[in-house]
């Protein structure tokens, strides 16, 4: 009984093959999307996301959860429409700041023992006030040089597409390939024995919560690039997406069981199920729920090729 | 490896002392190991050899005592300091990452293992010493953990902690390695740590089975209560005088096998040959079945099947047809927050329960007798299960399914790490139970547990290939049928 | 032991020892003028935090990634439905208040469906499913504020010897919910299968009975607590449970229960509920502006977890 | 000629009985229309939540659907330019209502949320000319049109040194949360004379005060029917007096018509201004009557009615 394909390949196939199943439903929808412009317009929202679902699968692989990724990266709008924009070296020492700050959460919550979601929690109403003490009304500028990143448009492939390439190539090589990514992940799935072996699992959790800001600060700063401003709710939503982001491109909430690739393609996946959706027209009144059921058919299918594969691995 | 015999001890602690709360898990422990030795460390359940495990093993500091390594105290010992000083530890309960492949396990066994292609030296230092250990292990060192069997898994860690990366291994501590592989890998093992003592590295080896604690040991160190109570040359034990250092007697084998004919008789529980292939399962009231051959050939996935198979996932039947004892504690038996006693009823619960109200009393008294009955060391029930010895929580989990009135209980290996006096004492009760038309189902990768079964299934490749009944159970009679294929 | 020392082990005193203090504070602003009308508040709005806290400590009772993000909306929806049904009617009130359980029922079901045919996430099911109780609260009235009936709507506004009437049921509820929990072989089940899902079944536990009864229960409280909220806000609105999203988590929480499940706690819920309203009005009351106040309220969340967490070594 | 042009409503978010109102009025209005014959399509679209990435996002799929114009109540200000850009680069019409965007080549038909706030305070002067504190229910956090109207009030606060804010609470726009924050702040006021508000949340100060046993002063309304309502049977009752303003739902028909007109090939100024509806106590009857029970109060346009606005603007 030899198998054809690894464990991590298969956590990779399913997410890949419910993207492009509904990519060609939008491209029958609508036949305009099937162009350079068409795919950078259905695409460019992705990339913030991505960005912020690696950020949370970094803090899932340890097992823990972010209940303040979509206020943190909202606060990082803030900074980046206003500091990072006119006193750039004030904005750098704020998003500095940020990043010792999650470090500090993540041995905060190893040394004390605590629930993340709790301290994230309580986190999310921090970043919250902050982003409203720096913006109390929407505004802000872009810097120039994020406006100009996120509307460049290089040859063959749009902007888009090609940072969410990018974004899993890195985040494979850093979290699938490195030593510090196997650190990471043997950190969820045994942090025990991980810490028998002379690691030291506090050092490992500051780095992933580090880690994790960082990302969370790219998605703050490619967001604003789009938007061109910020308001201090710009992005509260990408917590339950990038979580959602998480699931569907295979990673498990506990046992260090993620896969880079696979949340960014959740992360487009979840993009295009909206795309999908404006194209079909539904009543007002359905539209929310429609959204509802598009994620449940997502996760129906992902649930059918699973099935057909492990129909296949059986003898 | 040929380096030189040390003058010196690889290790050496001294008086040592350690307790939990009111538990004296350790009352002043002296132990010496010199290169070139194998330790034989036994004692029965919570006798406090995992804990000598984990004070030379730095995970633990002891509250008195001292730790010398070649001769030279070391005064802040912990783990980084034990590895330095070559020490490395196969612990009783496994504890590779499940999610991580087996290189990448190795990774995360050896620091030293850093720089470009470290994958590729990885795998060829995991690959090389599986093959030199277990030859025809079937491991692809690419393998995610989790697709393993837990006799591979077991072997996977073995190895690694006998592979050698930067600093030399010296001492090798094996805490019950044995206890998920069977006879052939078994063997295997042993074998290999005997060329290793050979070749001047040390090992202290922890075993319930007691030939196997003879046949490999140099010396021979008995625990009892956090003490070292015997410490001889294994050649001067034989297997009843180290029972009989440990406390415990061992008893004659006295049941007479039930060898009926299956004629006339409905069967407790049964279920078909699998894809038409091999011999039909059936299990009668009052016998013990036994379940044998090679590990992993599909005896605890046919346990699984058969107990989900008479249980349901959405109602409680007010009976329990079947009870299951697990062997994979972690995965399938301990509930880590609960205190022993909520551990040991909750499969009873429906007894023990009026309109849907836990009785508490009656579970209490349920849980003290069962203590008595069964000999869980623990002063109190109040206490959390994981403060219990390995050995000790698996009683725990015996207990839960005799507990029930189930006519059936399927065992999947369940004496893991269970120390002999207390073996003992569940075959007796095993066997009154069955007297009384209680029907067992047992998986045991111990040879002597398959030969005390009325009749026994022999799987391979996870069919069953044979069935052996009454005085045809033997020794020579399972291991022979373990190695044919498939009756056509 | 003491009995001080022993208090101080329980998980949920801390929540409590935090409500007391902030409620202090808020009264010694006024010079003590302000006690009962503060207290009655307080008890009246924690009554409606505590009902869907009891719902969501009982999922998240069953482990890791059980959250019911669902709750909102069934709020939402049963309060609408059930206004709509009474038609300002004072003789419908009690089925009205069957209606917006049989909603409740009918959600936790959908939910449990969901989660179980389709084998994700409970937190990714309620969510797809919270989608779709809410477009069926916006199609079933437009978002139309409909009165409740006269003596429902006196029923919750009121109080009895003193104490709000939403706090009495809040308390009945919490006391069966603690029943539940503590001594009856549920209790146990959801327990067991928080720690250790494939142990619970291999103990015999039926743990896709035991899950959905969970789920269903944690509906059909936030159903009952939508048809309180609507009576007393005199009318439901479709944004009416939006705010109880986080609430019900962040109650749970800091009550003290196992975030990693197997451990609930219901006596906490209370002391994390008057919290978590009398921290808003605290800072409120000294005038602190929606930044610092957002900012207090975490800090403060994380202060109370950072000195309740880690006592415990065995609670997590 | 516009009678082939197709336009979208790209709308934020539909949780509250305003956006209700607002929708239905732009069904009842373009319905008419699109049977007509005087515009192709009037399609409606509501993102799930309410967030500015995810109407960008709808934005963006709207200009792929190859709409001619989007009629937008946009989430934030400035956080659409982005998307609002693209669409005009793409050669669509943008017409922002009641949430604006700042984006130069959209149009925008503004209401004067400054004056909303400040003109509260200007009633209440007439009418408690003694002055006294003040109760301020906020908005959301953060949102544009909370921290306009804000300033409005604080503006008339300025303008008015008798009355003094003593208090102020964020009420979410929702009633139930405006009631639990009034609840909680209430114990430690002083005396209250007025409660000014943002809309949809006097009912619920007017409950809570009611809750507390405290003589309920003057609470200003958001045209909603349960605040009128309320009101009336006070005024009945013992003679309250209040007023009410808000910005009116139908306003969104109006945009309508702007966008058609626009399409038309009429010249359009960039900004527009719409008065906001306010009900004082003459017209609360006859408002009363013509609010639908449970809704809020409105107003809806017609073609003619935008060209009157356009050409007053010119
Ligand atoms: N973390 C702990 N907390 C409390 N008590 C503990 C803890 N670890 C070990 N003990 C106690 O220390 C004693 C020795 O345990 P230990 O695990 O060393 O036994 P053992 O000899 O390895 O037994 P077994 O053969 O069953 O594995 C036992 O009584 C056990 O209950
Ligand atoms: N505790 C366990 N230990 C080992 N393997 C298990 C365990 N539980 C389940 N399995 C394996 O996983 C498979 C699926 O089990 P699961 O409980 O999900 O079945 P199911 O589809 O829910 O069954 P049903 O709904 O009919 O009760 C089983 O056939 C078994 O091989
Ligand atoms: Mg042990
Ligand atoms: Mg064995």
């Amino acid at each position: 009984m030899k198998k054809i394909l690894s464990s991590d390949t298969v956590r990779l196939l399913i997410p890949a093959l419910s993207l492009t199943i509904l990519l060609i439903s939008v491209f029958y929808l609508q036949p305009r999307a099937m162009s350079y412009v068409g795919l950078n317009l259905l695409f460019n929202l992705a990339v913030p996301i991505a960005l912020a679902t690696i950020a949370q699968m970094l803090i899932m692989t340890v097992n823990d959860l972010d209940l303040s990724m979509g206020t943190f990266v909202s606060f990082v709008a803030c900074i980046t429409a206003t500091f990072l924009q006119a006193t750039p070296l004030i904005g750098v020492l704020m998003l500095a700041a940020a990043i010792a700050t999650y470090a500090v959460l993540g041995v905060l919550i190893h040394v004390r023992n605590l629930p993340s979601i709790v301290v994230t929690l309580g986190m999310s109403f921090v970043w919250g006030g902050l982003a409203v003490l720096i913006l109390p009304a929407p505004g802000g500028e872009a810097p120039g040089w994020v406006r100009a990143v996120m509307v460049s448009r290089p040859p063959f492939v749009p902007m888009a597409i090609l940072a969410c390439a990018i974004i899993a190539v890195v985040s494979h090589l850093l979290i699938m390939r490195s030593s510090f990514g196997v650190i990471l992940r043997g950190v969820g799935g045994n942090a025990r024995s991980v810490e028998r072996a002379g690691w030291s699992i506090l050092k490992a959790r500051a780095a992933t919560y580090a880690l994790a800001a960082f990302f969370a600060i790219l998605s703050g700063i490619s967001l604003v690039g789009l938007t061109t401003s910020a308001d201090a709710n710009i992005a509260l939503r990408y917590t339950l997406l990038s979580i959602a982001g998480v699931v569907l491109g295979g990673g498990e909430f506990t046992g260090g069981r993620v896969s880079p690739i696979g949340a960014v393609i959740g992360a487009l996946t979840l993009t295009l199920a909206g795309s999908f959706l404006s194209f079909l027209r539904i009543s007002p009144d359905w539209q929310i729920g429609a959204q509802g059921a598009i994620l449940i058919v997502v996760l129906a299918l992902r649930l059918l090729l699973n099935r057909l594969e492990n129909r296949g691995k059986r003898p | 490896m040929t380096t030189a015999p040390l003058p010196h001890a690889v290790i050496e602690v001294a008086d040592v002392k350690i307790s939990f709360g009111a538990v004296k898990a350790l009352d002043g422990v002296t132990l010496r190991i010199v290169p070139g030795e194998c330790v034989g460390l036994v004692g029965h359940n919570g006798a406090g050899k995992s804990t000598v495990v984990n004070i030379i093993n730095g995970a633990l500091s002891p509250q008195e005592g001292t730790i010398a390594c070649a001769g030279e105290r070391v005064p802040r010992y912990g783990i980084a300091a034990a590895r330095a000083n070559g020490v490395r530890c196969v612990f009783q309960e496994l504890s590779l990452c499940p999610n991580l492949t087996v290189i990448e396990n190795t990774r995360i066994m050896h620091g030293t293992l850093k720089g470009w292609g470290w994958r590729r030296r990885a795998a060829r230092i995991i690959g090389s010493k599986l093959d030199e250990i277990f030859p025809g292990h079937g491991i692809d060192p690419t393998d995610t953990v989790s697709d393993l069997s837990i006799a591979q898994r077991q072997m996977v860690e073995i190895a690694t902690a006998f592979s050698q990366v930067a600093q030399p291994v010296k001492l090798v501590i094996l805490d019950e390695p044995t206890s998920s592989l069977d006879a052939t890998l078994a063997t295997q093992l042993l074998g290999y740590v005997r060329s290793f003592v050979t070749a001047g590295g040390s090992v202290i080896f922890i075993s319930h089975i007691l030939s196997e604690i003879l046949s490999t040991s140099d010396r021979i160190v008995v625990m009892k209560d956090g003490k070292v109570v015997t410490e001889r040359p294994a050649v001067e034990f034989d297997e009843h005088s180290l029972v009989a250092a440990m406390g415990s007697v061992v008893k004659g084998h006295d049941r007479e096998k039930r060898a009926e004919g299956a004629a006339g008789r409905t069967p407790l529980l049964s279920r078909p040959s699998l894809h038409g292939k091999g011999l039909p399962f059936e299990v009668f009231p009052g016998e013990i079945v036994g379940l044998a051959g090679l590990g992993g050939h599909g005896q605890t996935d046919m346990l699984i099947d058969l107990y989900l198979g008479h249980t349901s996932n959405w109602l409680r039947r007010r009976e329990a047809e079947v009870a299951f004892v697990a062997g994979d504690r972690t995965l399938n038996g301990v509930f880590p927050l609960w205190n022993i006693l909520k551990n040991l009823t909750i499969a009873d619960l429906a007894g023990l329960s009026r309109k849907g109200i836990v009785n508490e009393t009656a579970e209490a008294d349920l849980g003290h007798a069962w203590k008595e009955r069964i000999d869980i060391r623990t002063q109190d029930l109040d206490n959390p299960i994981l403060s219990l010895s390995g050995g000790n929580q698996q009683k725990v989990l015996f207990a839960r399914a005799l507990a029930t009135p189930a006519p059936a209980v399927l065992m999947d290996d369940p004496m893991r790490g269970v120390d002999i006096g207390t073996k003992q004492e569940v075959y007796a009760i095993l066997r009154a139970e069955a007297d009384k038309g209680r029907a067992f189902v047992w998986y045991s990768t111990e040879m002597d547990e398959v030969c005390l079964c009325d009749r026994v299934y022999v799987f391979n490749n996870g069919v069953i290939v044979a069935e052996l009944k009454g005085d045809a159970v033997t020794e020579k009679n399972v291991l022979a049928a373990s190695f044919t294929g498939i009756a056509a | 032991m003491k009995p001080l020392v022993l208090l101080s082990r329980k998980p949920w005193i801390w929540s409590f020892v935090a409500a007391f203090i902030v409620w202090s504070a808020t009264i010694l602003f006024t010079g003590g003028a302000s006690t009962i009308g503060l207290s009655q508040a307080a008890l009246t709005f924690a009554a409606f935090s505590i009902l869907v806290g009891i719902g969501q400590m009982f999922v998240i009772t069953l482990g890791p990634g059980n959250i019911d993000l669902c709750v909102p909306a069934t709020m939402t929806l049963a309060g609408t439905i059930a206004l709509k049904f009474m038609q300002v009617d004072d003789s419908l009130i009690l089925p009205g208040l069957f209606i917006a359980i049989a909603i409740g029922v009918a959600v936790g079901i959908g939910n449990y469906a969901l989660i179980r045919l389709l084998q994700i996430p409970p937190i990714i099911a309620t969510l797809s499913m919270s989608f779709i109780v809410q477009s069926t609260a916006i199609w079933t009235n437009r978002g139309l504020r409909i009165k409740p009936p006269e003596t429902l709507a006196s029923f919750t506004t009121e109080t009895t010897a003193g104490i709000p009437n939403v706090a009495l049921v809040a308390l009945t509820l919490s006391v069966c919910a603690f029943a539940l929990l503590h001594l009856t072989v549920y209790g146990r089940w959801i327990s067991a299968i928080g720690q250790n899902i494939r142990a619970a079944r291999m103990a015999g536990i039926p743990v896709d009975g035991a899950r959905f009864v969970t789920y269903v229960l944690c509906s059909v409280l936030a159903a009952i607590c939508g048809y309180l909220l609507a009576s007393f806000s005199g009318g439901a609105a479709l944004n009416m449970g939006s705010e109880y999203l986080l609430m019900s988590i962040a109650v749970v929480v800091i009550g003290g229960t196992a975030v990693a499940g197997g451990n609930s706690n219901v006596p906490g819920i209370w002391g994390a509920s008057l919290f978590m309203f009398l921290v808003v009005s605290m800072l409120n009351t000294y005038g602190a502006g929606a930044g610092i106040r957002l900012i207090m309220t975490g800090l403060i969340i994380i202060a109370v977890i950072v000195v309740a967490g880690g006592r415990n070594p065995h609670q997590r | 000629d516009t009678a082939d042009k197709k336009i979208a409503l790209s709308n934020n978010y539909a949780g509250n009985s305003w956006r209700q109102a607002m929708l239905t009025s732009w069904e009842k209005v373009t319905g008419e229309a699109v049977k007509a014959g005087i515009v192709a399509a009037a399609d409606p679209f509501t993102t799930a939540e309410n967030q500015a990435t995810e109407q960008a996002a709808q934005i963006q799929n709207m200009i792929l659907q190859g709409y001619d114009a989007i009629v937008i109540n946009a989430a934030s200000p400035t956080a659409l330019n982005g998307a609002v850009k693209e669409a005009c680069d793409a050669g669509i019409t943008v017409v922002s209502f009641d949430g604006i965007v700042t984006e130069p080549c959209a149009w925008r038909i503004a209401v004067d949320f400054k004056e909303m706030g400040r003109s509260q305070i200007e009633y209440l002067s007439k009418k408690i000319p003694a002055g006294g504190n003040l109760l301020e229910i906020r908005g959301l956090a953060g949102v544009f049109v909370d921290d306009e109207i804000s300033a409005g009030i604080h503006a008339g606060v300025a303008q008015f040194p008798q009355f003094k804010i003593v208090g102020s609470v964020h009420g979410d726009w929702a009633q139930d949360v405006a009631q639990k924050a009034v609840a909680g702040i209430l114990p430690s006021l002083p005396e209250i004379a007025a409660v000014v508000t943002q809309g949809g949340d006097g009912y619920g100060a007017a409950e809570a005060f009611a809750a507390a046993k405290r003589p309920i002063p003057t609470i200003i309304m958001g045209n909603r029917q349960d605040e009128l309502k309320w009101w009336k049977e006070q005024k009945d009752a013992n003679g309250y007096e209040t007023m009410s303003v808000s910005i009116a739902p139908g306003v969104s028909t109006l945009a309508f018509w702007v966008a058609q007109q626009i399409l038309d090939g009429k010249e359009v100024k960039k900004d527009l201004v719409v008065p906001f509806l306010s009900i004082t106590q003459d017209t609360l009857e006859a408002n009363l009557a013509s609010t639908q029970e449970g809704g809020v109060a409105n107003v809806e346009y017609s073609q003619a009615d935008a060209q009157k606005v356009i050409e007053a603007a010119k």
